[in-house]
């Protein structure tokens, strides 16, 4: 019953995940949804398997454990990356075309010029 | 353990002990380091194949805790091919890199580090037999690959590879969900689970989609053009020739292995994708404006050929397939060296420049044919032999539809090749280019030369690699 | 006897808790919040430990929440600190800014 | 008599001279032309003892074979009967020819050294066509050729020369795509099988049937895009826009004849030819090549563009192989074979003499043909004799040619098919006269541009190559009694095919 | 409905409504607070669940470091184009809303389906806990970690690694960054790192020392000393370098060396690879990764390849 449960809020977490990655254009807002959806799914793995003696099976654990590490890794490189994308290209989206309208403001070529100033 | 397996060990901690030493290196002396490791691992090659020869696989378990307690790791013939084209592959990379990563490059430090790191991932990714085993390689893959295309400090490339990140992110997302599912099933890692009938069909489609992410295989392979075409040379020759195929040669083996009879419909459904891959990719590549970005569509259309092994699923098929592995992959790298110094001399390599080049280049001009004469796969050459096979296979299962499937995608091929090769060598160069910078040392191009050559010349003499694959896979005959 | 106390304590440690957020919500600047956070959030967390070590009993657990409850104090003492100080200058600056 | 190992040798050298020669070319580069010159010409020469070395061992009855396996079950393989010897021979004297001409023609224009590189693999391609020992072998060099061949076609880089080659390549990849299909079909039916005369194929008739049937024709269509069977002969005009002595090998020898060459293979040694009547695929043949013979001819009436009126002429001359091997029996066999030999001669004229003309006198059109006679004599005799040859002017070549078909189509009963040799021959009479006309008759009309001016030697080359082949369309004509002309050659092929 | 089913409905839909706003709340920085409170009862979850070590590792590095990560990188916009910084292209669809739902359905419909698959008997969780006792062993996730599954461990310390070499590609060639946010000169700031400077070593080494029988281990006791680090930053005890430091890329590579010698001593011995070797050489492997995390965490933080001391 209590793992159904918790079945049904990592689905909840997965789907918001998923709505965030789809609908916001900003890297970090992403990466945001995509370590909920990690946790959605980290979740499920701890939860379906059946308990051992009361307790989580201990080799998903173990598996979580290696997951939680790379993610947050992964979420450390790629936070450098869109920190130095957002330098280069004046706006935060990985879509290089995307109308500056939308991101409020006018043309992105001074964040460009700032970005050959402290470029080496 | 076997001596065999001990050398299994040498194949991933070569490359890694010498990631290490290049961290702990200061940056001037690094690129010795891992001039010396990359040199020196393929070197295992040699005995491995001679092993693989003698018995189908070579077999270790770590800690003698037999799965599904641990972990285990096996090295076949496929394996062991795709291990020599990432092997020739980064040898040939080598003086390219040397030249494009001078020490006096910021980007230099990290580079020849994340290089071995790379290939620590793509040589477990290859061995691992272990579900789980196989998702840390694959993210320690994706992860070095990600930083290599941005040591390219453009925008297109960093928006690549940040693109490149975000999905592959969520590839291995489905992924895991798939193992854990396969885990909950089966309470077991394995890669290969006897005891398993059927395996429950969402882990199974979970698991594929996740792997096509990273495989690149359409619709999913948005991330690859950008990135192939916007890293730098040695980097997009690298990538192109084993980390895509790495996840294919995953995917492949979650199909005939982990699941031993997938419904086959399922399979018909991946020949279809793959199909449309093909299709797609020479179409896109016909259309494209920049010699690498034409180059990596024309991976995608591959990778599309070699899914068409699932549902003509026999073992000449499979032979067919990992010999078109081999050819394609040292076809690629050699092309995409080639461009690398391309792009070196003219400053870009947009089509609009490449007019006159037989003259100004030629031995990347060269190069580019005879590895085009590999991808259209005309006779003689390695794709011409695993497509043979390829085609004969799909004669005996009476696989009309994938036949003239395989035969067509020679003629896309050729559509895109000899736009190419029309332009470098037989338009008169009527647009002077601007003007030319120095060549990079000889060697560079007769690196990617020799890539090309053997790419045609393993078509003459194909016997070693194809009894090598003869074993088949578990689960293929059906 | 013990757990009617233990209860008291505990009731009422919720009711500072929830005193310090609807402070927190409701007063006008930063300072009056700061406020009902910091005293009402650290009173209430004390009575709550007070509670379960005297569910619990053993010197040890009473101890690990005594020093749990000293951590916390530090950490929000800090914080309220900092906080206050950051926005004062900003007032000043802004002041200055006319 | 010679010893096995060099049986086994020989055909693979046969094939690798020209490719030797082609790598020191590429290698040489652009330079060093007195190098690339005599490389050339010793190659070619060397080439041309060979295969006559060879011819004599066959002759003499030695059989030549060289095996290497590719794959299990899949063999390349080089061996040389007669109708090998015949092919190669031809393309060997050729080649020489063509070389000398090619030096002379080309000696100011650019990028000498990729012409004469890929020229020479073309022509191994070419070789290793007339050598191959299964269809496999011959599948694989003629996909050799259409690339080798496409560089010369798009040589010049011109809009017009490159779209050219791309309907080249769209007609010969397609057609080596069909062949591939029906080459797989045919080795999941009858495995990896060695050329014999009269065919493989016989037992598997009762099976499979249809799908031999339906391989044949899939076979015959490969071949015959190469071959310029209407309605398959599309690019062939516009490969015009290439210089002349590539139209001209082009035609002659190298991608015509080389389709012509497959389909008697695919006929003779591969199906049979009882076979294929049998399979009721032989009336069919028969009336593609008739068709071939007057359309052709039709289209080339129409044309006033001097070199692709002979290139039409080219697609109505080359089916009288097909329609020759389609009627089969002794004689039309033999004529249709001869045919490969002589037209090759009579072609290879016409291209050289309208090279000159276009290189020295700018004349591109017929009408511009007006009395060149006086100005060129010489020439224009060799193009008159050719020209005459095609029509079937006895002593020539040509008549040759012609009388054994006619007579063989009488001896098979067949007189429709006596009408369309007669009717093409009116018709190439209609297209050729005209041109002999105003070599001499006309009076000199003004040139469009002046006469580049050429140093003696090179103008000597050109002139000598062309009156030289024209001078063989007489001699093999006159002698076509002797024991070692191309008729008694051929003769001794047919009655292996067709006793 | 009964208590503690009570108490699992009220924790999850807190953790649903914190998702909620992390994923589609209005402003940037807000989401990225509301992703560490996400995270620290995603840890009380855990410990809901059974799961002390994944709850001590949420805690630490799930919520703490990452939600420490994300701030200081927005602060990085934030530096480079305050405009730009929140700005936010998201145009929410119906199609958004409806893809998500149905990925969710999915999620659901494929866990509550795998509730009802029957478990193998010999599944290695249960080969584990027998197994466990050969090792001497009382952690069964230690166990797995370092012994069963140990080779998994390796990769994904050198997965660590790489992130830190990665970002290293970027952080080359961005401007030198201080993180400070306040001044160590207040004696209350100074008093703090007095204080809990040791406090984090001591727990770190607790965690380390226990972690092979009861919760703790490397990962949760590195986290623990990375987030000193990050404290020692942001005080402005500790200041970003440059110039990068042999003995701080030693101790990056300290955790990943330290398992491949746990992986080839057994084979110099002639034994398998990764042969079990006893608790001592976990120790050593264990206080070696510690280290590593720590490291590379806090230089992730920094964003530079080394550290110095500040003045005080």
């Amino acid at each position: 019953m209590t793992s159904a449960v918790f079945v049904l809020v990592a689905a909840a977490i997965f789907g918001l995940g998923v709505h965030g990655l789809l609908v916001s254009a900003h890297i970090m807002r992403k990466l945001l949804a995509l370590n909920l959806m990690l946790s959605a799914l980290f979740l499920l793995l701890i939860v379906v398997p059946a308990t051992i003696d009361g307790r989580p099976d201990p080799v998903p654990q173990a598996l979580v454990l290696t997951g939680i590490v790379i993610a947050v890794s992964t979420t450390a490189f790629a936070l450098a990356l869109m920190v130095r994308l957002f330098r280069k290209q004046g706006h935060a989206s990985i879509h290089p075309d995307i109308d500056p309208r939308l991101l409020g403001r006018k043309a992105p070529s001074k964040a460009n010029k700032t970005a050959q100033g402290d470029d080496r | 353990m076997t001596p065999a397996a001990q050398l299994l060990i040498g194949l991933v901690f070569v490359p890694l002990s010498t990631a290490l030493v290049a961290v702990l290196l200061p940056p001037r002396r690094r690129r010795w380091a891992v001039v010396l490791g990359g040199l020196a691992w393929p070197c295992l090659l040699v005995p491995l194949s001679m092993a693989v020869a003698r018995e189908q696989s070579v077999v270790m378990v770590f800690g003698g805790w037999a799965p599904p307690l641990g972990i285990g790791w096996r090295l076949d013939a496929l394996g062991l091919v795709v291990l020599w084209v990432h092997a020739l592959a980064g040898i040939a990379a080598l003086p390219s890199a040397w030249r494009r990563f001078d020490p006096d490059l910021p980007e230099s430090g990290p580079f020849w580090s994340l290089w071995m790191i790379l290939a620590t991932g793509v040589n477990l990714a290859l061995l691992a037999a272990d579900l789980f085993n196989l998702y840390v390689a694959l993210e320690l893959t994706t992860l070095a690959a990600v930083a290599l295309i941005a040591t390219d400090d453009g925008i297109a490339a960093l928006a690549a590879a940040m693109r490149y990140l975000l999905l592959a992110v969520l590839g291995s997302l489905m992924y895991v969900l798939g193992v854990g599912l396969v885990y909950a099933q089966t309470g077991s890692l394995a890669m290969h689970q006897p005891g398993i009938e059927a395996l429950n069909n969402v882990a199974l489609v979970l698991m594929l989609t996740g792997l096509m992410v990273k495989a690149a295989i359409f619709p999913l392979h948005v991330w690859l053009p950008h990135a192939y075409s916007n890293a730098p040379g040695p980097v997009a020759a690298i990538m192109a020739a084993v980390v895509g195929k790495a996840a294919l040669v995953a995917f492949w083996r979650i199909w005939f292995e982990t699941a031993e009879a997938p419904p086959a419909q399922l399979a018909d459904f991946l020949g279809l994708i793959g199909a449309a891959a093909l299709v797609y990719g020479a179409i896109a590549a016909y259309l494209q404006p920049r010699l690498k970005m034409v180059i990596a569509y024309s991976s995608i259309s591959h990778f599309g050929f070699l899914l068409l092994l699932l549902p003509l699923a026999s073992q000449q098929a499979f032979q067919g397939a990992g010999f078109h592995l081999l050819a394609h992959g040292l076809a690629k790298a050699a092309m995409f060296l080639a461009a690398a110094n391309i792009v070196v001399v003219l400053g870009s390599d947009s089509i609009r420049h490449l007019p006159g080049l037989d003259k100004r280049m030629p031995l990347e001009a060269f190069t580019l044919a005879l590895a085009g004469v590999t991808l259209i796969g005309l006779p003689p050459s390695g794709g011409f032999t695993g497509k043979w096979m390829l085609l004969s296979a799909a004669w005996e299962t009476g696989g009309w539809f994938w036949l003239v499937l395989i035969v067509l995608s020679g003629l896309m091929s050729a559509a895109y090749v000899f736009r190419i090769l029309a332009l470098t060598c037989f338009h008169p160069a009527r647009r002077a280019v601007h003007h030319l910078h120095p060549r990079p040392p000889k060697i560079t191009s007769l690196a990617a030369l020799t890539l090309a050559l053997l790419a045609v010349v393993i078509g003459l003499y194909p016997h070693p690699v194809l009894d090598l694959l003869g074993a088949g896979m578990p689960g293929m005959v059906r | 006897m013990t757990d009617l106390l233990a209860l008291v304590f505990l009731l009422s440690g919720c009711f500072f808790i929830f005193a310090g957020t609807v402070g927190m919500i409701r007063l006008p600047d930063v300072y009056c919040r700061l406020h009902a956070m910091t005293k009402a959030d650290n009173l209430g967390l004390l009575l709550i430990c007070l509670s379960l070590s005297l569910l619990d009993g053993r010197v040890r657990i009473a101890l690990l929440l005594l020093l749990i409850w000293l951590l916390a104090l530090l950490a929000s003492t800090v914080s309220a600190h900092l906080i206050a100080r950051h926005s004062r200058a900003r007032q000043v600056n802004e002041r200055n800014g006319g | 008599m010679i010893s096995p190992w060099t049986t086994q040798i020989l055909p693979p050298a046969v094939v690798l001279v020209s490719t030797l020669a082609a790598i020191v070319i590429f290698v040489a580069g652009e330079a060093r032309q007195r190098l690339r010159i005599w490389v050339n010409l010793t190659a070619a020469l060397l080439k041309l003892l060979l295969v006559v070395w060879i011819g004599l061992e066959v002759l003499a009855g030695t059989t030549f074979m060289f095996r290497f396996e590719l794959l299990p079950g899949l063999e390349l393989i080089l061996h040389a009967d007669a109708l090998s010897i015949l092919f190669a021979s031809l393309s060997a004297v050729l080649w020489l020819v063509t070389t000398v001409y090619a030096i002379a023609y080309l000696e100011h224009s650019p990028n000498r050294a990729r012409f004469f590189g890929f020229f020479s693999l073309c022509v191994s391609a070419t070789m290793g066509i007339a050598m191959a020992g299964n269809l496999l072998t011959l599948f694989l060099f003629y996909e050799l050729l259409t690339l080798t061949t496409w560089p010369l076609v798009v040589h010049n880089g011109t809009p017009e020369a490159l779209a050219a080659g791309r309907s080249y390549l769209r007609y010969t990849l397609t057609g080596g795509v069909v062949l591939l299909t029906a080459l797989v079909w045919l080795y999941g039916l009858a495995g990896n099988a060695v050329f014999t005369p009269g065919g493989f194929l016989a037992p598997l008739a009762a099976a499979h049937g249809d799908a031999l049937t339906l391989i044949f024709v899939m076979l015959v269509a490969g071949f015959g895009v190469k071959a310029g069977l209407i309605p398959l002969h599309g690019w062939l005009p516009k490969a015009m826009v290439a210089p002349a002595p590539v139209s001209a090998l082009l035609h002659a020898v190298a991608v015509v004849k080389a389709g012509a060459f497959g389909i008697i293979r695919t006929v003779e040694d591969v199906y049979g030819l009882e076979l294929v009547a049998e399979l009721g695929m032989r009336l069919p043949l028969i009336t593609v090549a008739s068709w071939t013979i007057v359309i052709g001819s039709l289209l080339a009436l129409r044309e006033h563009h001097l070199k692709r009126r002979l290139a039409y002429s080219t697609v109505s001359q080359v089916s009288y192989i097909v329609l020759g091997i389609a009627v089969g029996g002794l004689l039309a066999t033999s004529g249709g074979m001869v045919h490969l030999v002589h037209q090759g001669l009579m072609k290879i004229t016409l291209f050289f003499c309208a090279g000159i003309f276009g290189l020295l006198l700018g004349v591109k059109r017929i009408d511009q043909l007006d009395g060149l006679g006086r100005r060129m004599p010489w020439v224009s005799g060799a193009f008159t004799v050719a020209a005459l040859g095609m029509i079937g002017l006895p002593p020539l070549v040509g008549f040759i040619s012609k009388w054994y078909l006619a007579s063989g189509a009488l001896a098979a009963g067949m007189p429709l098919v006596l009408a369309v040799l007669i009717t093409s021959a009116l018709l190439n009479a209609a297209y050729f006269l005209p041109l002999v006309r105003r070599l001499w008759l006309n009076p000199p009309g003004t040139l469009v541009e002046a006469p580049i001016e050429i140093g003696r030697l090179p103008r000597l080359a050109l002139m000598s190559s062309a009156v030289a082949t024209a001078a063989l369309v007489v001699v093999l004509g006159v002698l076509a009694a002797h024991p070692l002309s191309p008729l008694n050659w051929v003769v001794k092929i047919a009655q292996g095919y067709a006793p | 409905m009964s208590a503690p089913l009570a108490v699992d409905v009220l924790l999850g839909l807190i953790l649903v409504g914190l998702a909620a706003q992390v994923a589609i709340g209005e402003h940037l920085f807000r989401a990225i607070v509301f992703y560490v409170a996400f995270g620290l009862s995603m840890s009380v979850i855990w410990a809901r669940l059974g799961a002390p070590d994944l709850a001590l590792a949420d805690a630490a590095i799930g919520a703490g470091l990452t939600g420490a990560l994300m701030m200081v990188a927005f602060r990085r916009l934030v530096e480079i184009d305050p405009k730009q910084a929140q700005a936010q292209a998201t145009r929410s669809s119906a199609l958004a809303v409806l893809i998500g739902v149905l990925a969710a359905g999915m999620v659901a419909t494929i866990g509550l389906t795998a509730l009802t698959l029957e478990q193998q008997p010999g599944r290695a969780g249960l080969q584990v806990m027998e197994t466990l006792g050969d090792t001497g062993l009382g952690n069964p996730i230690t166990g797995v970690l370092l012994v069963f599954r140990g080779f998994d461990t390796l990769i994904e310390m050198t997965v660590l690694l790489t992130a830190f070499v990665g970002s290293r590609v970027m952080t080359t060639r961005s401007r030198f960054y201080v993180a400070t946010i306040a001044g160590f000169q207040l004696p209350l700031v100074r008093t703090l790192v007095a204080v809990i400077l040791p406090l984090a070593a001591l727990i770190a080494m607790h965690l380390l020392w226990i972690g092979s029988d009861q919760p703790g281990g490397a990962f949760q006791a590195g986290s623990v000393l990375a987030g000193a680090g990050v404290l020692l930053l942001l005080t402005g005890t500790l200041l970003p370098a440059s110039k990068s430091r042999a003995l701080v890329r030693l101790a990056l590579v300290a955790g990943v060396a330290s398992l491949c010698v746990l992986v080839l001593a057994p084979m110099l011995r002639g034994q398998v690879a990764m042969a079990y070797l006893g608790r001592g050489s976990l120790l050593f492997a264990e206080a070696l990764m510690m280290v590593s995390i720590a490291t590379s965490l806090t230089l992730l933080f920094a964003g530079r390849p080394s550290l110095k001391v500040g003045r005080p």
